[in-house]
């Protein structure tokens, strides 16, 4: 079959998968999950299909398209139904499909004892097809439809127990900022159609150094949009603060959506629009220095966040960091390398936490965790194989994929060489934070969770609460239902963490520089014709060694300093926040950047909102418009009223003093 | 005796009966002013009809008569109805249609 | 068969209806509208997009001494909205159908007149035939307000009523004058036809004051802000059948005369106000917003958005470019059903809480009634344009007819997009989810409800997969009436339309790539790959 | 001798209509109306208009004034307070003013044949004969639609006057009516012009609802453009929202 059919598969099953969970929702109360597995795992499989037959091909023609109907083809606009099949978005689709497989799986038996299983699934399985439209998506239009199904899936998710007010909120929070992204694909779009008069990306891509000169001014505008677009779906400053409140939703979905697949589309847009990025290195610096800027906020913030979703959702915001970065300076293949593995990893630490936070009852503060290491072996391993990975630690995956960017930044030159200086420093923080987590949350004295759960059941909070605020949890729809799940007991969540596991382990190894370079070899055909990425930039063998080196010490120098502060002499961490307490409030509060944005933006709408409702619409409309028009109407029919008094003999002198007035009329007029 | 006079007359007997519905409460007075003015309008029709030597007029009078006499009827007709309905006799009073 | 079959058929239809008892007429009423249905259906399925003459022209002298036609026409512009009109009557009727509706022989009588005048005013190509049934559209509302409304329904009506014919009487004055004056102009015979009219152009003076009466008219009824004072009283106190219809066919028909009236028979006046209206829209398109921010009453949040949605549709029509106008179009269809949709859903929700449409006492249905709540969720998505809705393709359209030609105008209004989403999710939370609300007793969608609410639905996913089928049908027609305007303007860029040598691949690459500061400059051509992939994408 | 019996005629005339306007019991001002009439007959006489005047001897003066007659009996309407209004003084005014102007006219005019006797003289002018010819040839028309008009005025005339059944239970209710009239603009434009709002109409006539036991209330609630139906129903009243959502249907 041809690479299309393939494609068109892939989109087809998780659509079947929604539907047929949607339909059925009544009917089946545990098939759903079933259901929803098998048909990403189908979706997996073709993918896989794709892949093959797309080998079969060579150079440029393994970029396929195929368009089923006319979706918007009017005056000029030309957007089929269309998807785009070429090794980028194959390694996406590969990426994306087994994952979620894998997150799947562990969701069946995570969410089980959930009122809201089959909702759950029918949603999980709409986010696969959005991100499959996303990365398969052949022209502008497809792309920002997945783009926006994304961020509803997201949005539906994260406010998945919408009993919660913390959950809706974080939930509109989201879609609104990924709504704003949206707009800014939108606006790059009409840049760019309006010098290249389609909308389908080969034919922009063809088009764009014909029409637009280096850094001509419509073509960095429009990349600037996309990076906007870019930046609220991958949650990089200052638009991220939606990805810390999305914690809200169930951990399988923080490990899908807010870590693996989704907060990494900014990437593969980059990566997509490399032609355009090409010609505008402006717009590509700005990313460039947006994502070092990322890596770095998040990497404080995470210092100091005692929630450990979100301790892991700063890593991955920083984590996107790099991508962003490198995909901005050129290093596409690096990033989406490093995307690929960071699915691993993350997910990986996301379904571990998910599986202790089972264990503590519902509880995500890393205060209250401490000393599973015993009583949670298999979790443990899993987290500390992330975590490693994570830090960049040999010859964890992390390790290869994060020192690639590096390298090549510093390969670059120019201001890039500070960025890959700052990335280093991002790495060192990285390390830190990671191991934070891990000591407290498994070392020192076994929590009561813990040596209950060592003595053979695992604890459950006789109130379930919502750990976000603290009120009780509802009883229809909440935390994920009243039994707790745990690897340990869990052999759905076993194999997927396992399987992570081991990705995370091999998956550096495949493109060890020097060695073997799979992933760039696979996508050389679609970053052909990039000069960014052509073999003069990528870094040489040694230099490239040089920088994994240094990375793996950076790591290691991380996670020792973490050991000393959380194992070695307890207490130091109190020490420090006693000693810088400004620098723990500014970073506690997460640079204040929620504060802004609400002192900024949304006080000033809501005001404007009130101000046109008080005083607008009050006063100006119905005062004056309307009440003008209406009152000179009502006014004048009320003169007119009070001439019908009803007395008949008021009429009669009337008639009398019109005959009279006419015969009057007619004496003057005869004389 | 010249034509003039009777239009004259007629000139007078309709202001008075104009008067008299000004002036008059009472509806059936007011009727009976009503006829008035139709006899005045009568006696014109008739005196030009004596001035051109056609009966047209008197044609007309008598139509005139006619309608008086439904108009007639009808009022005094509306007249029981409103006294069988202990309603005060007097236009004043009766001011339903007022807006 | 002839449109004026298609145009009376709902009022005999009602009137038959009305000859059975009581208690049978709604059904009778709701069923009996499907053969309207069906005949619009046949009309849409006989027309042909290419053509951009008048189709099923009925042309008879109806005042021969005025010069007035009762002429009748489909063309690319109303085909789809004549559709949209039936389909919205049928569900509205199917609603109150299964409700009991008092005194309902007047009741479903006033809805036939409705239906048939909207109708007519969408297909009537005589502009005095035109105004005539735009303001017999106004009297089945007037009673539909007084009689069935609730609350201060007397006020509401005559604020409606009065406001809206002045208006309206604007408009009488000003058609009647265009005939008048083109006519003496050209020292033609007197004629009001569209057609005949597009040969006899005004002069500048008389277009530009001319064509102020008409928009005002128009905007009133669309309505637009500042204009809309008559909207929230009105669809407040409105029934929920004749509000859904209100909302979404006959404010549709003053933006269709926009285009089917105003661009083609003014385009001088059109294109000297242009920078006006875009204003006026963007007024519009903020206060709506603004509103539906902080309106707490659930009902509004609808009305108040649907303001927005008009100014976007007028945006549209006035950025004066094809691709603005198939936007508006486009929306016009997607609004209609959307708006209607959503106001069932805002009275399926008020039956859930207590019959009170206001935020504060709604709140977690969604447990209840999945159902209900998914249907919520797609029309709150379509309503707030979400990509992948047919509304995403109108305002997609819309905004890049504006980029277009008034690049500023169309960043301020994306911003409102985001608004959108705001007001639209915050409507869908508060209502669904969160706590249950106080008075809430929830309960899954029921018959009297779906009847109405899931046709709807099952419209608009059709139409967010296939957007096109509403594009397709108006571009001819479309670029014809919107072409005039846009010639003055120069905001057409013919090169778009005629592919051939003048695309980007006749010039030589242009850019030459400087990426890095620490390197020399290297040129990279694109010349081989470009048209290599060329041709490979064609 | 003519002129001596049109003064005659005339004065009488003058004297009657004076009287009819003037007199306090309608029984004498319908007498008075009376010898007006028969002195008008003897003016078309001298007009020689004899069919006329004999009409209106025997229709008028003779059946005309004794319906007057009988109906003065039948609701025997006394004498009636002097009225307060101004028209007492206006109206007068009016007249005179009225009639000076058409005197002005008459004198004014250009019709010469006023100041003549008229035309000559035929023989048989404005006799039966030549009246009955007109109306069965040229009028024939006005004469048939006249009697039309008289046979509706006749019935229209019996349904006016025919004793109701039932009518005297309400009775009270018209009653009721006239001592607590409906609260001041309901039911009328005033209402729908919205000058009074239904809360001060409550104030308003709070006494008088009282008195009244609520039937005002219902007017009250009842604007001009609703059917007084589902005013009586208070499903509909304004605020309750019970069915709002379904735009007040039952």
């Amino acid at each position: 079959m041809s690479p299309t059919t393939w494609g068109w598969l892939v989109l087809l099953f998780p659509l079947l998968g929604t539907i047929a969970i949607g339909l059925g929702f009544r009917t089946y109360s545990r098939a759903a999950g079933m259901i929803g597995t098998a048909a990403i795992g189908l979706a997996f499989v073709c993918a896989v299909g794709a892949l093959i037959s797309l080998l079969d091909r060579s150079g440029a023609h393994r970029e396929v398209t195929s368009s089923l109907w006319n979706y918007d083809v009017s005056s000029g606009v030309d957007a089929g139904l269309q998807i785009l099949v070429d090794p980028v978005s194959v390694f996406m689709m590969l990426v994306v499909t087994g994952v979620s497989t894998l997150i799947h799986l562990y969701s069946t038996a995570y969410m089980r004892s959930d009122e809201g299983y089959s909702r759950y699934f029918a949603y999980l399985n709409y986010f696969v097809l959005s991100m499959l439209i996303l990365v398969l998506g052949g022209n502008f239009v497809m792309l920002i439809i997945g783009w926006a199904f994304v961020g509803a899936a997201s949005y539906m998710l994260i406010s998945f127990w919408y009993r919660r007010t913390t959950a809706t909120g974080a939930g509109i929070k989201a879609f609104v900022i990924n709504v704003l992204g949206d707009v800014g694909l939108v606006l790059g779009t009409f840049f760019i159609f309006r010098h290249t008069h389609t909308v389908s990306f080969l034919g922009s891509f063809a088009a764009a150094p014909h029409v637009f000169h280096t850094d001509s001014t419509d073509l960095v505008a429009g990349c600037l949009l996309f990076l906007v677009g870019a930046f609220a779906k991958s949650a990089q400053v200052p638009l991220h603060t939606w990805l810390p409140d999305a914690m809200e939703g169930p951990t399988p979905v923080s490990s899908l959506i807010h870590a693996a697949t989704m907060v990494t589309a900014g990437v593969y847009l980059i990566v997509r629009l490399h032609p355009l990025f090409q010609i505008a290195p402006t717009a590509g610096e700005v990313g460039a220095i947006i994502g070092c800027l990322t890596l770095l906020i998040a990497g404080t913030i995470a210092l100091v966040v005692t929630d450990i979703k979100r301790v892991i959702a700063y890593s991955t915001m920083s984590q996107i960091g790099y991508m962003i970065m490198g995909a901005s300076a050129g290093a596409y293949s690096a990033a989406l390398f490093h995307l690929m593995t960071h699915a691993f990893f993350k997910a990986l630490l996301f379904m571990a936490a998910g599986s202790i936070i089972g264990a503590m009852a519902g509880s995500q503060s890393l205060d209250r965790m401490s000393g599973f290491r015993k009583a949670m072996p298999f979790t443990f391993a899993c987290f500390v194989v992330g975590g490693l990975a994570l830090s960049g630690i040999p010859p964890f995956s992390g390790w290869v994929s994060k020192d690639d960017i590096i390298a090549y930044l510093n390969n670059r030159g120019g201001i890039y060489e500070v960025l890959g200086i700052l990335g280093y420093i991002g790495a060192l923080l990285t390390g830190l934070y990671t191991f934070r987590m891990i000591f407290r949350a498994f070392f020192g004295d076994p929590s009561p969770e813990a040596v209950e759960l060592e003595h053979g059941h695992i604890a459950h909070a006789e109130v379930p609460t919502n750990p976000a605020n603290g009120e009780v949890e509802d009883v229809e729809v909440g935390f994920p239902g009243p039994e707790h799940a745990i690897a340990e007991r869990e052999p759905a969540m076993k194999i997927a963490m396992g399987l992570l596991a081991v990705l995370a382990v091999i998956g550096g190894l495949a493109q060890l520089p020097g060695v073997d370079h799979v992933i760039t070899g696979f996508l050389g055909s679609s970053l052909a014709d990039a000069p960014l990425a052509s073999a003069a930039h990528e870094p040489t063998t040694t230099s490239a060694w040089v920088g994994l080196i240094i990375g793996a010490i950076i790591g290691l120098v991380g996670i020792t300093a973490a050991y000393t502060i959380y194992v070695g002499r307890v207490g130091s961490a109190a020490r420090f926040q006693a000693a810088l307490p400004w620098l723990h409030r500014f970073l506690v509060n997460k640079w204040y950047f929620d504060e802004a944005i609400d002192l900024l933006i949304v006080r000033p709408t809501l005001a404007i909102g009130r101000f046109t409702e008080a005083v607008l619409e009050r006063i100006v409309v119905f005062g004056g418009v309307t009440g003008g028009v209406t009152g000179v109407v009502r006014s004048g029919s009320a003169a007119v009223r009070r001439a019908q008094t009803g007395l008949l003999r008021y009429y009669a002198a009337a008639v009398i003093l019109g005959l009279s007035a006419v015969v009057l009329y007619f004496l003057i007029s005869s004389t | 005796m010249a034509l003039g006079w009777y239009l004259a007359v007629s000139v007078l007997i309709f202001c008075i009966g104009a008067g008299g519905v000004l002036v008059r409460r009472n509806p059936l007075v007011i009727l009976l002013c009503l006829e008035l003015m139709l006899n005045a309008a009568n006696l014109a029709l008739v005196t030009f009809a004596r001035m051109h030597g056609g009966e047209a007029g008197q044609i007309f009078a008598l139509i005139v008569m006619v309608v008086a006499a439904c108009e007639v009827t009808v009022g005094l007709g509306l007249l029981v109805a409103i006294s069988r309905r202990n309603l005060p006799i007097d236009v004043d009073e009766l001011h339903e249609l007022n807006g | 068969m002839t449109l004026s079959i298609l145009i009376w058929l709902p009022l005999a239809l009602a009137l038959i209806a009305n000859a059975l008892p009581a208690k049978h007429v709604g059904r009778a009423g709701a069923l009996l509208s499907l053969i309207t249905v069906g005949v619009a259906i046949s009309f849409v399925a006989r027309f042909h997009p290419g053509n951009p003459a008048l189709q099923f022209v009925t042309d008879k002298v109806w005042i021969g001494a005025l010069g007035i036609h009762y002429k009748l026409g489909i063309n690319g512009l109303n085909v789809v909205l004549v559709l949209l009109t039936t389909v919205l009557f049928s569900v509205s009727l199917a609603w109150s159908a299964l409700r009991e509706v008092d005194r309902p022989h007047t009741y479903y009588l006033w809805f036939g007149l409705a239906e048939s005048a909207v109708l007519g005013a969408f297909v009537a190509q005589d502009l005095i035939l035109f105004v005539a049934f735009f303001d017999l559209m106004l009297i089945p509302f007037y009673f539909l307000v007084g009689s069935w409304g609730t609350g201060d329904r007397v006020r509401a009506t005559i604020k409606m009523v009065i406001y809206t014919m002045v208006g309206s009487f604007l408009m009488l004055a000003a058609a009647i004058a265009t005939g008048v004056i083109a006519s003496g102009d050209h020292n033609a015979a007197i004629n009001y036809t569209f057609s005949a009219l597009r040969h006899l152009p005004l002069s500048r003076t008389d277009e530009n004051w001319i064509f102020l009466a008409f928009a005002l008219a128009f905007l009133v009824k669309m309505p637009i802000a500042p204009f809309h004072g008559w909207l929230a009283d009105a669809y407040k106190s409105m029934p929920i059948p004749a509000v859904a219809v209100f909302s979404g066919v006959v404010a549709k028909v003053a933006s269709y005369g926009f285009l089917q009236i105003v661009l083609p028979l003014f385009p001088h006046a059109s294109h000297h106000y242009q920078v006006l209206m875009l204003i006026i829209a963007l007024v519009s398109i903020m206060w709506g917003t603004a509103m539906a921010f902080t309106t707490r009453d659930a009902r509004l949040v609808v009305a108040y958005s649907s303001v927005a949605q008009m100014g976007f549709i007028l945006l549209g029509i006035f950025s004066l470019t094809p691709q603005g106008g198939q936007g508006a179009l486009l929306q016009m269809l997607n609004h209609g059903l959307v708006t209607a949709a959503a106001f069932f859903l805002v009275a399926a929700a008020a039956a859930r809480a207590a019959g009170s449409e206001s935020l504060d006492d709604m709140g977690g249905i969604a447990f209840k009634a999945p159902l209900l709540a998914t249907l919520f969720l797609i029309v709150t998505f379509a309503n707030l344009a979400m990509p992948g809705s047919s509304n995403f393709i109108g305002e997609f359209m819309i905004l890049l007819g504006t980029f277009d030609s008034h690049l500023a105008i169309a960043l301020i209004a994306s911003a409102a997009v985001v608004g959108a989403s705001f007001y639209a999710l915050r409507l869908f939370i508060r209502a669904m989810h969160n706590r249950v609300g106080g008075r809430v007793q929830s309960f899954e969608i029921s018959r009297s409800e779906a009847i109405a609410i899931v046709p709807l639905c099952l419209i608009i996913l059709a139409l967010a997969f296939f957007p096109q089928f509403g594009l397709s049908k108006s571009e001819t027609s479309l670029k014809v009436s919107v072409l005039p305007a846009a010639a003055l303007g120069g905001h057409i860029d013919m090169s778009q339309y005629t592919a051939g040598g003048t695309g980007w691949w006749s010039r030589p690459p242009l850019s030459e790539v400087a990426y890095s500061p620490a390197k020399p400059r290297r040129t990279y051509t694109y010349g081989k790959t470009s048209t290599h992939r060329h041709t490979v994408h064609s | 001798m003519s002129a001596v019996l049109f003064f005659i005629a005339a004065i009488v005339a003058l004297v009657g209509a004076i009287g009819v306007v003037t007199l306090r019991n309608p029984l004498y001002a319908v007498l008075a109306l009376v010898c007006h009439l028969v002195a008008l007959a003897a003016l078309f006489l001298l007009l020689r208009a004899e069919f006329v005047a004999a009409a209106q001897v025997v229709v008028y003066a003779g059946g005309v004034m004794v319906l007057y007659v009988f109906v003065v009996a039948y609701v025997g309407g006394g004498d009636e307070v002097a009225a307060g209004s101004s028209l007492r003084i206006l109206g007068p005014m009016f007249a005179v003013a009225l009639a000076i102007e058409l005197f002005i006219a008459m004198l004014g005019t250009g019709l010469s044949g006023i100041k003549g006797k008229g035309a000559a003289y035929t023989l048989g002018f404005g006799n039966p004969e030549h009246i009955g010819k007109l109306f069965l040839t040229d009028y024939l028309f006005a004469f048939e639609v006249a009697s039309l008009l008289l046979l509706v005025a006749a019935i229209g005339a019996i349904v006016l006057a025919r004793r109701r059944r039932g009518l005297e239970e309400d009775e009270t209710d018209f009653r009721a009516m006239r001592a607590a009239p409906r609260p001041a603009y309901t039911g009328t434009l005033a209402e729908a012009v919205g000058v009074r709002r239904v809360l001060e109409q409550l104030e308003q006539t709070g006494s008088a609802t009282e008195l009244m036991g609520g039937v005002p209330q219902d007017r009250e609630m009842t604007p001009t453009v609703i059917g007084t139906r589902d005013a009586k129903e208070p499903s509909s009243a304004p605020g309750d929202d019970a069915d709002s959502g379904e735009g007040g249907e039952g």
